[in-house]
């Protein structure tokens, strides 16, 4: 497949947006502008943007609690997405959503979860939707590798494959739930995509640090659906640098050592995209700098827009219980 | 006056999807057996072939899934109308209406809405035991964003059904089992009842009766029977839980100053008990007598039929009921 | 593997006396003795006998609303199971279950179940509780291929492949989940037993009308529980020859032709077993009369005990409630 | 006088759990993250190293299949402890606890027996939205079979655990998240407290508080407010809602005339509305002012701290609720 290099770009500067927005957002939390509940993406920027930019902009998302990068990926606005994180009246749910519910209709991105798996019925019932208004939208549906283990996804599974509808389930496998091991609370003698081919589905592992390989996949996975050839599915194996949310840094030590933790970082998406775009001569280092330059910025805009942003009125309380 | 004919409730309900599904190609429906079979209790009868396979969708046993398919749907331009056959089973989709359905438009900041209806059935009476014979309405009455409608007549069936259908955000429409065939007037063209509107099903002066569902049937027959002792008992049927219609009820009230509150939900903790706090609160001065209340029997609902029987209140407790508020005058 | 006459007969026993059970219920439905929901076993007897008759006394088994095969085959009392049937207080459960949950606790029967797909927590649960105790008891779930697709199937079989539970997963794939036929509400490019395969399971798909195949493959799931190698699946192809439920006859052309009825009636497992039995001369007409003819008194007996059993008393509706 | 000192309600609970487990090889601890993570609030801290990993397990993340298998196993003599992280994931796990962990000694005749305690979260307060935030045991209270707990001390924490997990029914355990932190007094040795017993927490003559969970704190807080304005608050705490210790409820009621009931679940159709029942008819001779209550706000619960604070039933409005059962006379 042929990657150019507009397209290489654009991988790039998402990765290291989201990146850098986690960064943004770890920052702004420990200063206590952010609130709630908050699971960082970094590590895993490759999925998000891996698939994202295998979607046509009118196709549809759902994403999870740690749900950043898919938003961004798919053409979220890092404003309104900060805001929200900080419980804004101009983030995208006016704050009464957080990071767990972050969402943007008028761009397919139906939303992020607090439910784990909580996404699968919801894509799956858009791409039923698709098939029936004869949208030729297709659907990505995110989740991890713990909410393999919830029985809606099997169940899903089956409706997506029996009526072939145009759903491609995305796992993002980064080594835990919570604390708790892949290894540990999954069966590992087969992959996770095992149980999508039990439906029939085409199934594609790949290395979810590898932002060309998930596109790849998600490449041939989208046309699939857009012809109406059905459902895929895609496991990405990537690992997760930061602790589950902030805030639980007192579970650090008890799930994995520092040692493991090191090694996957010299594995890390972005900073092993960077070197391979110079080491191939695909992208100079005066382009990115020029990337990392207007990602810096919106950031900064994103910070001003949060500063400038006001807290809810409790009047706002009542407000978009019923439509 | 609109031409009407007498119809039963499955009649009605037949007609309020078919209506729906002709003006509004978004509307389908699905579901366990709706479609080649009818339906288990024909209220579908006839929509796959008037509509389609592709409307009127038979689904695999997934009640979980297909209830999540129906948000995911709903969310994305479509009016879906799903089934869970026995309410019992909602408990298999709980997290899909209760933490998905309902709290999207909210948690969204409003930008999402689910036009969702999720038909099921309620009610004891068919030798079915206990996990097939709940009415578990007190459940998502209890939950904000959601809708809750519990119609008791043809008429109200109809109207509220395609109302809900119009409505913009997700609706549990509890069907009884065994009023199926309870028949009624129906007008031959259209209308529809908007939620949240009480209606008096009886005039009376003396003692109100708040009835949900097939319990409006038992407290019709108690007014005639009490009626015969001279005492005029006013029957109010909210037919929505939420929006709930408290100034009719409370008005009614106002005027009998007794009332007793009958559903075929468990007793405890359940509806009758937010319709009897509500009163007690803001009708307290005008009550002559304690805020009565009958439901099923708080037990699990028993198979063989003298048993059952016996969990589901009649006119006759409910009579004596409404009897023991007069004893007393203060 | 050798199968002796004794338990030739004693499988010719049970298959004999599921089906004249069935058809005794059946009749007393007719005349409103028998109350309630009544799902028929007739033309799957062969999967209940096979997979009981190898397990121990003391092992488990859940059940599904069309459970009468399962509570005889091993071991219930068909006076109590009728009793039941009719509530009765003679009855398994003083006819507050009826049909659909009959149980029998001291004979490891832990309930037929109401809902779809509702035993495959208890049992697995059962296995749990088995290996922690260290009993050496074995589990098997019955359940339909409707109940296949509950989600809640596929997140037992990873935590009892993860743990190495004693539980054998019967799918009873008798063409049907009401009126739907199996290929339409399942995907079928892939047999259900893919869906265990894909956590690991050993699987096994079996002609469920032939008892000694349903047998055997029990045999060896049982084995392999036993000796703590883990779970196992097997699928019993069989063939629901009645209505879903009594009372649901203007249902019957609805989902099948006579011809099709007729074509599975030829196949259909007690008579098949008979004809095979006498062809491979394993039992005389002699024995097989005899078996039969304790049959019918054992259920003139327990037509004798429902008769002689009366209705519960109303008072005895608040018993039971909590133990 | 037994020997006392002061714990929180986490190590409370988890003093319950140690001293259960080494007093019966059956009982034993399933969840998500209990074991070596030491449980999301820590309340299992520990436990695994104790116990090991066979009696401390941690699951995947199959809220359904695990609670399930605490059914399967409690019927099979075994005291399973199975821990559901935010009760808002009790909807994926319903139709186990109230289908079959609820109604199987019932249907079964009495037969089989579920000695299953469900430990789960409630309550807002840490801008986790909509979906981590409920407090659904008005749900489970509606469900004759289990039983459903709600302490709101360290003393009352300890003492009850421990009797849900003898108890041969299912329990559903409910633990504030805002008061895992909560200090008081805790006896050295061993103690139960009964499920079923209500709790007066202070004693007053004016009006009746009756609170749960942490809207005990809110209570005598409240209480504590109007004291110094010389009303004078009781408050009862029924520490279980199923076994209602109605007597203890009543008792205060027909003392004191005035009431208000507090809780944290949505106000609409929940756990207060059944209290406010109650009390409307059996103590309606006594009463001097409408039965009044404070829920949560009828509203999916907001992120944004300021939004989500408000949602919740504080001591302020209790005490101004309080207050205006005093302006009429009767
Ligand atoms: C149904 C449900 N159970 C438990 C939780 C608590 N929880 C939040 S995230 C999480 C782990 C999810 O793991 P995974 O799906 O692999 O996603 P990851 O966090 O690794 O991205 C858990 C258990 C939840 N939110 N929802
Ligand atoms: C959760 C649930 N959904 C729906 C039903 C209604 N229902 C009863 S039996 C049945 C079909 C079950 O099919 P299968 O599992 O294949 O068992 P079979 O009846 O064929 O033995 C259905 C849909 C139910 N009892 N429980
Ligand atoms: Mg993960
Ligand atoms: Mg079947």
């Amino acid at each position: 497949m042929e990657i150019d290099r507009q397209l290489l770009r654009e991988m790039y500067y998402h990765m290291r947006r989201i990146r850098r927005f986690e960064e943004t957002a770890e920052e702004l939390y420990k200063r206590g502008t952010v609130v709630g509940l908050l699971h960082l993406y970094i590590g895993e920027e490759a999925v998000a943007t891996g698939v994202c930019l295998a979607l046509r902009d009118d196709d549809y998302i759902t994403s999870t609690h740690r749900g950043h990068g898919h938003l961004l990926a798919k053409g979220g606005d890092p404003k309104r997405l900060l805001a929200e994180l900080c419980g804004r009246v101009g983030g995208y749910c006016r704050g009464k959503g957080g990071s767990m519910h972050a969402a943007d209709l008028s761009l397919g991105i139906l939303g992020a979860n607090g439910v784990v798996g909580g996404g699968f019925g919801i894509a799956t019932g858009a791409a039923l939707s698709a098939k029936m208004r004869r949208s030729g939208q297709v659907v990505a549906c995110f989740f991890g590798d713990g909410a393999a283990n919830q029985g809606l996804f099997m169940e899903v599974l089956n409706m997506a494959a029996i009526w072939k509808l145009p759903v491609i389930y995305v796992c993002e496998n980064n080594g835990f739930g919570q604390y708790t091991r892949y290894e540990e609370a999954t069966v590992t003698d087969q992959p996770i995509g095992a149980r999508a081919a039990a439906f029939g589905l085409p199934t594609a592992q790949v290395d979810g640090n590898d932002v060309i390989a998930v596109y790849q996949a998600a490449i041939q996975a989208v046309q699939s659906a857009r012809a109406g050839e059905g459902p895929s599915f895609i496991e990405a194996r990537t690992y997760r640098l930061r602790g589950h949310h902030m805030g639980d840094v007192g579970f650090a030590r008890r799930y994995r050592t520092k040692e493991e933790l090191e090694e996957h970082l010299k594995q890390e998406p972005v900073g092993r995209f960077h070197r391979w775009l110079l080491e191939q001569q695909l992208l100079t280092e005066a382009e990115i700098e020029e990337l990392e330059a207007r990602i810096e910025t919106e950031l900064q805009e994103a910070i001003e827009f949060v500063n400038s942003s006001p807290v809810p009125d409790v009047s706002e309380i009542m407000e978009h219980i019923y439509a | 006056m609109p031409e009407m004919r007498e119809i039963t409730i499955v009649e009605a309900l037949r007609e309020a999807l078919a209506e729906e599904m002709s003006r509004d190609p978004t509307v389908f429906l699905m579901g366990e057996d709706i479609g080649r079979a009818n339906g288990v209790f024909n209220v579908t009868a006839g929509l796959q072939d008037e509509f389609g396979k592709e409307r009127v969708i038979d689904t695999p046993i997934s009640e979980a899934g297909f209830t999540g398919m129906g948000v995911g749907a709903a969310l994305t331009g479509m009016r879906p109308v799903i089934e869970i056959l026995f309410c019992d089973f909602m408990t298999l989709a709980m997290d899909q209406i209760v933490n998905q359905a309902a709290k999207l438009h909210y948690m969204t900041g409003g930008q999402a809405k689910v036009p969702l209806v999720i038909r099921t059935l309620m009610g004891a009476g068919r030798g079915a035991a206990a996990q097939h014979s709940q009415s578990l309405h007190a459940w998502v009455a209890h939950i904000p964003g959601l809708k809750v409608v519990m119609p008791s007549t043809p008429y109200d069936a109809k109207g509220l059904l395609k109302s809900a259908i119009r409505d913009d955000n997700p609706v549990v429409f509890f069907e009884d089992k065994m009023s199926y065939q309870v028949k009624g007037l129906v007008p031959v063209g259209e209308y529809t009842i908007p939620l949240g509107v009480a209606d008096v099903k009886r005039v009376g002066g003396d003692v109100t009766f708040i009835a949900t569902s097939s319990m409006v049937q038992v407290a019709l027959a108690a007014a005639e029977m009490l009626a015969q002792e001279g005492i005029s008992a006013e029957v109010v049927d909210p037919r929505t839980l939420k929006p709930l219609d408290k100034e009719t009820i409370l008005e009614s009230v106002k005027k009998t100053g007794r009332v007793v509150i009958i559903d075929e939900g468990y007793l405890s903790y359940g509806v009758t008990a937010e319709i009897a706090a509500i009163i007690a609160d803001e009708a307290f001065d005008y009550l002559d007598a304690p805020v009565k209340r009958l439901g099923a029997m708080d037990v699990p609902v028993p198979m063989v039929p003298v048993l059952e029987q016996a969990t589901v209140p009649n006119a006759e407790q409910l009579v004596t009921t409404a009897r023991s508020l007069f004893g007393r005058r203060y």
